[in-house]
């Protein structure tokens, strides 16, 4: 995860990082353009139904991603985010419909079993040493299973609308889970950006003997990283139960691999090399984008995910050709 | 300020042994001892980032902690220049002072960035350091990492008593910038701080130091007042025997050797055009300031910078372009940044040692680790390097321990040309002798040797001429006798030569 | 529903011989005779379960096909086998302005919540090879479907059909060993379809005294990278076994139809593998593995479906389509599809279809 | 991928660092006992033909572990290698069945084009510069987008017995699939550790810089590991044809997070904190036993999953304790 290369060649400020730190920003709005007026899509692409359908769509995916942010901070691929959402939803809908408790308990519930499975993980790595790797894959496999032995696959439903109107009404012309997660990931943003916790995170990211020795303790920062990512996932567990009105039965290994792609793709927007909230946000919309666009005019599904691969050569590869254009494309060693 | 008591550290082995130990204000306390004997492990520990064995005591500012229960949230009053620096690459200059000490908020508890940023500014300006605080550390060049972490370390200090550590800070700080790293120690004694000063530089000490304490394999074996030491008893206590005859060098060049490097009129990085020739046998010293291109000089050398110029080696006119290239010359450059340019922290010693002449170990196509781990030992014994076994990783050595594996690293492939970038920079006294021996004795044998050293007497015993580089020209050279400290120093400061 | 009392000289009920004769037989019915006016202008949109699979690209295109003739605009969103993204699908065509959504082997859990808004925007929700939210594995609320294929009189719901395909899988292999059978069942778990066809095969079995399932390898969504380990362990523990029962066609292609040809099974073990997809032909044809399934056309159920769309838009009453089912196996490799085809059915929809619509315009 | 701490603590060969280094190994042959021993799986368990189908099943997975190794040598997640795979065997099904080609032409082809892609990615990320994580998911994406426009999602079946029974014979009574993959796995492990090649890739990983600074070409050394990459998978994909008597129509992620599993837990084996071949045996053994076993005592679904996500903690946990009962547990900084 380090990139000694890429922030040697940061410029602060020169106007010409700018282009790379925002290529992929600027390929969202060349995307966006070219369905807006592509005469197959367009019409209904930039239709205000079809825009909110779109960023509503992207609410979990927005938090899940997020969670996965704190860790990756620190330098870890945490693999569990995905089931830990699954069973918070679980959880949360279990705790409604099978145990007929109020909707408020049920998605605390939901949330706080989140934020323990992510303290458990953050005491095994963090103070027991083992290494997060395996331990979130097992943690994940192991999440999943129990959540099959409780479902047996069946999806729990029967969610009452007071918490499944969350997914899917809105507030001002505006969905509420769209700002119900905006709201949380900018807390995530604030945390991250702005505050010494998040200072602290990164830098054991890129040195962690060294954040030690500058006296952080080293141990308790990536715990706490763990619960916020814990807790993230736990958010993004009861958000689905709202906007799919029912528990999802599978392990949410599903949800992982678009939560990894954005999260990777916002190492290379704003701050090169780092994950960011600001990226992923950027990156989701890219993806999004995307798959609205392809599924309006039509295009077999094939042509979907090759074009999907492509994307992603594309956006790396513009983000790399914005930085030769600065001229300090560094030796990579 | 500070006391210890019956303070231990026991890794594999322990490495410091119930150390007594007590600071007072207003005092310059240097911290003595060879490689490996405990020192930074004493003050790491003292910073409360390295666990200490049960059963001793750390008394601050009249507070008392067991040493177990110690932690980095008691020094606030402390600050550290570890040795290595505790730097972290990927965040700006600013966020790194942020980190050590605090980060200015705003009225909403966010952290103010801007805030931040003028008060390094002002705080790198104090230090005379022209850069950039939105800079990240990455892209420092070597002096500057440490002047900008004693920089960090000295921010704001002086509010309330506080106690300075400095590990090794001059080991590859050039001439100009330790009169300037004294003048900021001698105004903090007189402001009545305490000052904890680590070197193997014997000169310095004497020149700084109001009191010492010598550590020898984690045991104080002595402790007083300068005054009560003479330069040859710290030398003894330091390496536990009595001083072996120095042999001085006789510095005079070898004339009957052919011209083994000769490179012509490079440009790259700093360099503004630099014609430089090294006989066969030959120690060739390079002075000048920071920033004069001598580390420039050598890497576009050796292939790493990219550049322009002629290099021929032994005659034949060479293409390097890349280290490659280099290598295949036997052309052997010890880089100056040890951490980031040369060490694999996380391998065993035998393999550091062995990583610059792998091909040497292939038998039947197949690389020889055995061969490898057995040929550790010896390579170790030459270079003094002390280690509990050629196994242990490159991380667990002491840092001057760490840079005479990578000296040995580059020596024991027997290059024609060997490029040394600050080879002995943390290296304990004895052990820099040795070194210094090895490096002759590799002349002796036909190696063409360029030295690059910020340790004026470095240059004085190795050198049989020294070119002096100002602004990425060579201003002066200096042969038989005008190799010494002073002229070296006078032709440092002369202003660019009229091109 | 079968009494042994009944049962032949074989040990085999007349009951069971006779559904599996008229399966031989093919049960497919024509097509409805009441001809409808083609309600105009629609905007159709299918949520493929995932359109890798062969069946679902078939249905879909047949979709679009007959939308065609319908005069209705038609498009395909591929749920990319995610459960996410078939919600996904589901939102982004009614952002799109469609007014009828398929989903087609997407159940109504797990899109339930968009389904309902989907609702409330006006859009009429058919499903195909899916099961509806009444369904008691969808969590047993209201019905969300507004058209579901007609399968037959005979099945009120989609869960009748498969059960009854369960009971049916389970007569035939009741028939085929006289009544001896000794299976080996790799049954699928936690999904809908899975339950329903292995519940009708178990009870089914259960009717024949002479039976027995030796050995039941239960692979769940999590376990299909390990399919062919599970499967093949599966068969070590059950030497016995004259039958080996793969609920579902994928299951085939991924562990159960190589597995087999290694081991060399002899050629009098029936295999009777799921739906008779495009690859389970050629396997039967290839030999050495799965040599029997019983398939339906997908294409005639998705030309049906739309034709229940219609009736639906018209006020009418849906019309009755016998789909019908088709066993096949050694016995009748007449009605196999060609090589690389589904199963199309012995009756050319498309037209009849056609015209029964253009008929009545 | 680093682990400077772990590896600090390391004193090899004092013996009791042994346990710690075959912690994992100890624990397969635990495993096997419990198994062996077992009433209700015991004898079938042991028999040579369930061990004979266990080792077989694993070739494949094998080679795509071993694949992922070189990139993670040198600090790189190489998320394409599942979609190289399956390629690779679409190719060389497709030259068999649809163009006719003998099968030896045939097989060359589906490895040369693992091998194509692999160089391919290597020109991209040594060379080009650009993020590998993005470079190897886009690739992954777009190449199963490429086996589904190209298959239409059916498999291509009718690969003649010459190259089917390589999966499914024996050679002197182990499965030959066994032998080819372990051959080709003792080559693989011959280049990683016991060439100047492997030294040099590994110290990639551990310093990039410092490698360039030995003259390495650290670029080359890159582009090489890629095409090894590539290689294998490759030969992964010819082998699962064989194996599978046909080409899989799947874009090759399922075949992921086994191989990625495998070498993370190889990483807590032998040489620790890296990847190795030996290691990735042992894991890959580790999880077919307990598939296996678990099949044969007939465990439920739910069960066998959450088996398989406590022995991952189980091992790592195991991995760890070994550690500190050696005394040198350092602090994780
Ligand atoms: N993390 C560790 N694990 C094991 N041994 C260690 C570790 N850190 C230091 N040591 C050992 O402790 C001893 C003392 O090291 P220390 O760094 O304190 O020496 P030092 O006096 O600062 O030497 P130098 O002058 O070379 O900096 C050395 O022998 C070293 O090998
Ligand atoms: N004027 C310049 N133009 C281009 N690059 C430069 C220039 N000055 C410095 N650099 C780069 O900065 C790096 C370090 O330069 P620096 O001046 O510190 O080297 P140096 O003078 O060789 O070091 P020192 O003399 O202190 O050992 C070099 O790698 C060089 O590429
Ligand atoms: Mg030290
Ligand atoms: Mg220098």
């Amino acid at each position: 995860m380090k990139s000694s290369e890429s922030a040697l060649a940061r410029q602060p400020l020169a106007w010409r990082s700018i282009i790379e730190r925002y290529a992929l920003l600027a390929l969202v709005i060349a995307e966006f353009l070219v369905f807006a007026l592509n005469p197959v899509s367009g019409d209904i692409f930039v239709s205000a139904l079809n825009l909110r359908t779109l960023i509503a769509n992207q609410g979990v995916a927005l938090m899940i991603a997020v969670a996965l942010v704190f860790p990756l901070a620190a330098g870890i691929f945490d693999f569990s985010v995905g089931a830990v959402a699954a069973s918070s939803s679980v959880v949360a809908g279990a705790a409604i419909v099978n145990f007929g408790l109020p909707v408020p308990v049920a998605v605390a519930l939901g949330v706080v079993f989140g934020s323990i499975v992510g303290c458990l993980l953050g005491l095994m790595i963090a103070y027991g040493g083992v290494n997060p790797f395996i331990a979130t894959l097992g943690v994940a496999t192991l999440i999943g299973g129990g959540i099959f032995a409780y479902t047996g696959g069946l999806r729990i439903t029967g969610i009452p609308p007071e918490w499944t109107d969350l997914g899917s009404r809105d507030w001002f012309g505006i969905p509420r889970i769209v700002i119900v997660a905006g709201v949380i990931a900018f807390v995530a943003w604030w945390l991250l950006s702005q505050t010494v916790f998040g200072r602290r995170l990164f830098a054991i990211g890129s040195n962690a003997r060294a954040t030690q020795l500058l006296g952080a303790d080293v141990k308790r920062i990536q715990l706490l990283a763990f619960v916020a990512s814990g807790t993230l996932a736990g958010i993004g567990g009861v958000l689905l139960l709202a906007r799919n009105g029912g528990a999802t039965s599978d392990n949410g290994m599903m949800m992982l691999f678009p939560a990894l792609t954005a999260v990777l793709l916002s190492t290379i927007v704003i701050d090169i090399g780092r994950p960011s909230v600001p990226g992923v946000v950027i990156a989701i919309l890219f993806i999004a984008i995307t798959v609205s666009g392809l599924t309006l005019i039509g295009t077999p599904s094939w042509v979907n995910q090759m074009f999907n691969g492509a994307a992603l050569l594309i956006a790396v590869g513009v983000a790399r050709l914005a930085k030769q254009r600065t001229g300090t494309a560094p030796r990579r060693a | 300020m500070l006391r210890v008591t019956r303070l231990s550290k026991t890794y594999s082995t322990t490495v410091v042994n119930s150390v007594d130990w007590q600071l007072e204000a207003g005092r310059v306390h240097a911290l003595l001892g060879g490689n490996g004997s405990g020192k930074s492990t004493l003050l790491k520990m003292i910073a409360g980032v390295v666990p200490a064995d049960p059963g001793g005591e750390i008394e601050l500012l009249g507070q008392r902690y067991d040493s177990e229960k110690y932690g980095p949230h008691a020094s606030r009053a402390l600050r550290f220049v570890h040795q290595d620096l505790a730097l972290v690459d990927d965040l700006s200059i600013a966020d790194n002072f942020g980190l050590a000490r605090e980060f200015p908020r705003s009225r909403l508890g966010r952290i103010d960035d801007r805030a931040l940023v003028t008060h390094v500014a002002s705080e790198l300006a104090k230090r005379g350091l022209d850069l950039d605080p939105r800079l990240p550390v990455a892209s420092l060049r070597s002096a500057d990492r440490t002047l900008v972490a004693i920089a960090r370390a000295l921010d704001g200090i002086g509010d309330g008593p506080t106690t300075l550590v400095l590990d090794e800070p001059t080991a590859s700080l050039p001439i100009d910038e330790v009169v300037r790293l004294f003048d900021s120690i001698r105004a903090l004694r007189d402001g009545g701080h305490s000052v904890v000063f680590v070197s193997h530089r014997l000169s310095e000490v004497a020149e700084i130091a109001d009191d010492v304490t010598i550590l020898r394999d984690g045991r104080v074996v002595g402790r007083g007042p300068i005054a009560e030491f003479s330069e040859s008893r710290i030398v003894e206590l330091i390496a536990g025997h009595v001083r072996g005859e120095r042999t001085t060098h006789l510095g005079h060049a070898r004339n009957d050797g052919h011209a083994a490097l000769v490179a012509t009129d490079i440009l790259a990085g700093p360099l503004k055009g630099v014609d430089i020739t090294v006989r066969s046998g030959e120690i060739v010293g390079l002075a000048g300031l920071v920033g004069s291109g001598r580390s420039s000089l050598l890497r576009a050398i050796f292939g790493d910078l990219d550049g322009a110029g002629a290099i021929a080696v032994d005659g034949v006119p060479t293409s390097i372009r890349s280290t490659g290239d280099a290598v295949r010359a036997r052309i052997a450059l010890v880089p100056e940044d040890r951490q980031r340019d040369a060490a694999f922290l996380d391998r065993p010693v035998w393999e550091n040692l062995s990583a610059a002449v792998l091909t040497r170990y292939r038998r039947w196509g197949r690389l020889s680790a055995r061969q490898e781990r057995s040929d550790a030992p010896a390579i170790m014994h030459e270079y003094r390097v002390r280690a509990p076994s050629p196994a242990i990783s490159l991380a667990a050595l002491s840092g001057g321990n760490q840079q005479k594996v990578i000296v040995a690293r580059w020596m024991s492939a027997d290059p024609r040309v060997l490029l040394l970038d600050e080879p002995t920079q943390g290296v304990d006294a004895v052990a820099r002798d040795e070194i210094h021996e090895l490096v002759r004795a590799a002349a002796r044998r036909g190696t063409a040797v360029v030295v690059v050293s910020s340790d004026l007497d470095e240059l004085e015993e190795l050198s049989d001429r020294v070119l002096v580089l100002v602004d990425g020209r060579i201003a002066r050279e200096l042969t038989g006798s005008d190799v010494n400290r002073g002229l070296i120093t006078t032709a440092m400061h002369e202003t660019g030569v009229p091109s | 529903p079968t009494d042994p009392s009944e049962s032949g000289t074989a040990g085999i009920s007349t009951e069971v011989q006779a559904a599996v004769d008229a399966a031989y037989a093919g049960t497919s019915g024509p097509l409805p005779e009441t001809p409808t006016v083609i309600s105009p202008d629609h905007n159709v949109w299918v949520v493929s379960a995932f359109q890798q699979i062969s069946g679902l690209a078939k249905i879909a295109s047949e979709v679009e096909k007959g939308a065609d003739v319908l005069g209705w605009k038609s498009s395909v969103c591929d749920g990319q086998n995610d459960p996410n993204v078939w919600a996904t699908c589901v939102r982004q065509a009614t952002a799109a302005g469609a007014d009828t959504i398929i989903l087609a082997g997407v159940d109504c859990a797990p899109v339930a919540q968009a389904v309902t808004e989907a609702k409330e925007a006006g859009v009429v929700i058919a499903g195909i090879s899916a099961f509806d939210c009444d369904d008691p594995t969808q969590g047993g609320s209201a019905s969300l479907f507004d058209v579901e294929p007609s399968y037959s009189e005979d099945f009120a719901t989609t869960a009748d059909f498969f059960t009854r395909l369960g009971e049916l899988r389970a007569d035939y292999i009741i028939s085929t060993t006289n009544g001896n059978a000794k299976v080996l069942h790799v049954a699928f778990q936690g999904v809908s379809i899975g339950d329903y066809l292995a519940k009708g095969f178990v009870d089914q079995l259960a009717s024949c005294s002479g039976c027995e399932i030796v050995e039941t390898v239960a692979v769940g969504p999590a376990d299909v990278p390990n399919l062919r380990q599970m499967f093949e362990t599966g068969l070590l523990k059950s030497a016995k076994a004259n039958v080996i029962v793969a609920d579902l066609d994928f299951m085939l292609a991924l562990g159960v139809q190589p597995a087999l040809e290694a081991a060399g099974i002899s050629s009098d073990t029936v295999v009777l593998g799921g739906e008779c997809t495009v690859d389970t032909i050629a396997f039967m044809r290839s030999g050495g593995g799965a040599n029997s399934c019983i398939g339906f056309s997908n294409g005639r159920t998705a030309w049906s479906l739309l034709d229940g769309i219609n009736r639906f838009r018209n006020g009418d009453a849906p019309a009755v389509s016998t789909i019908g089912w088709q066993l096949m196996d050694a016995t009748n490799p007449e009605v196999w599809p060609a090589e690389g085809e589904p199963f199309e059915g012995p009756i050319d929809y498309s037209k009849g279809y056609s015209a029964l619509w253009t008929a009545a315009g």
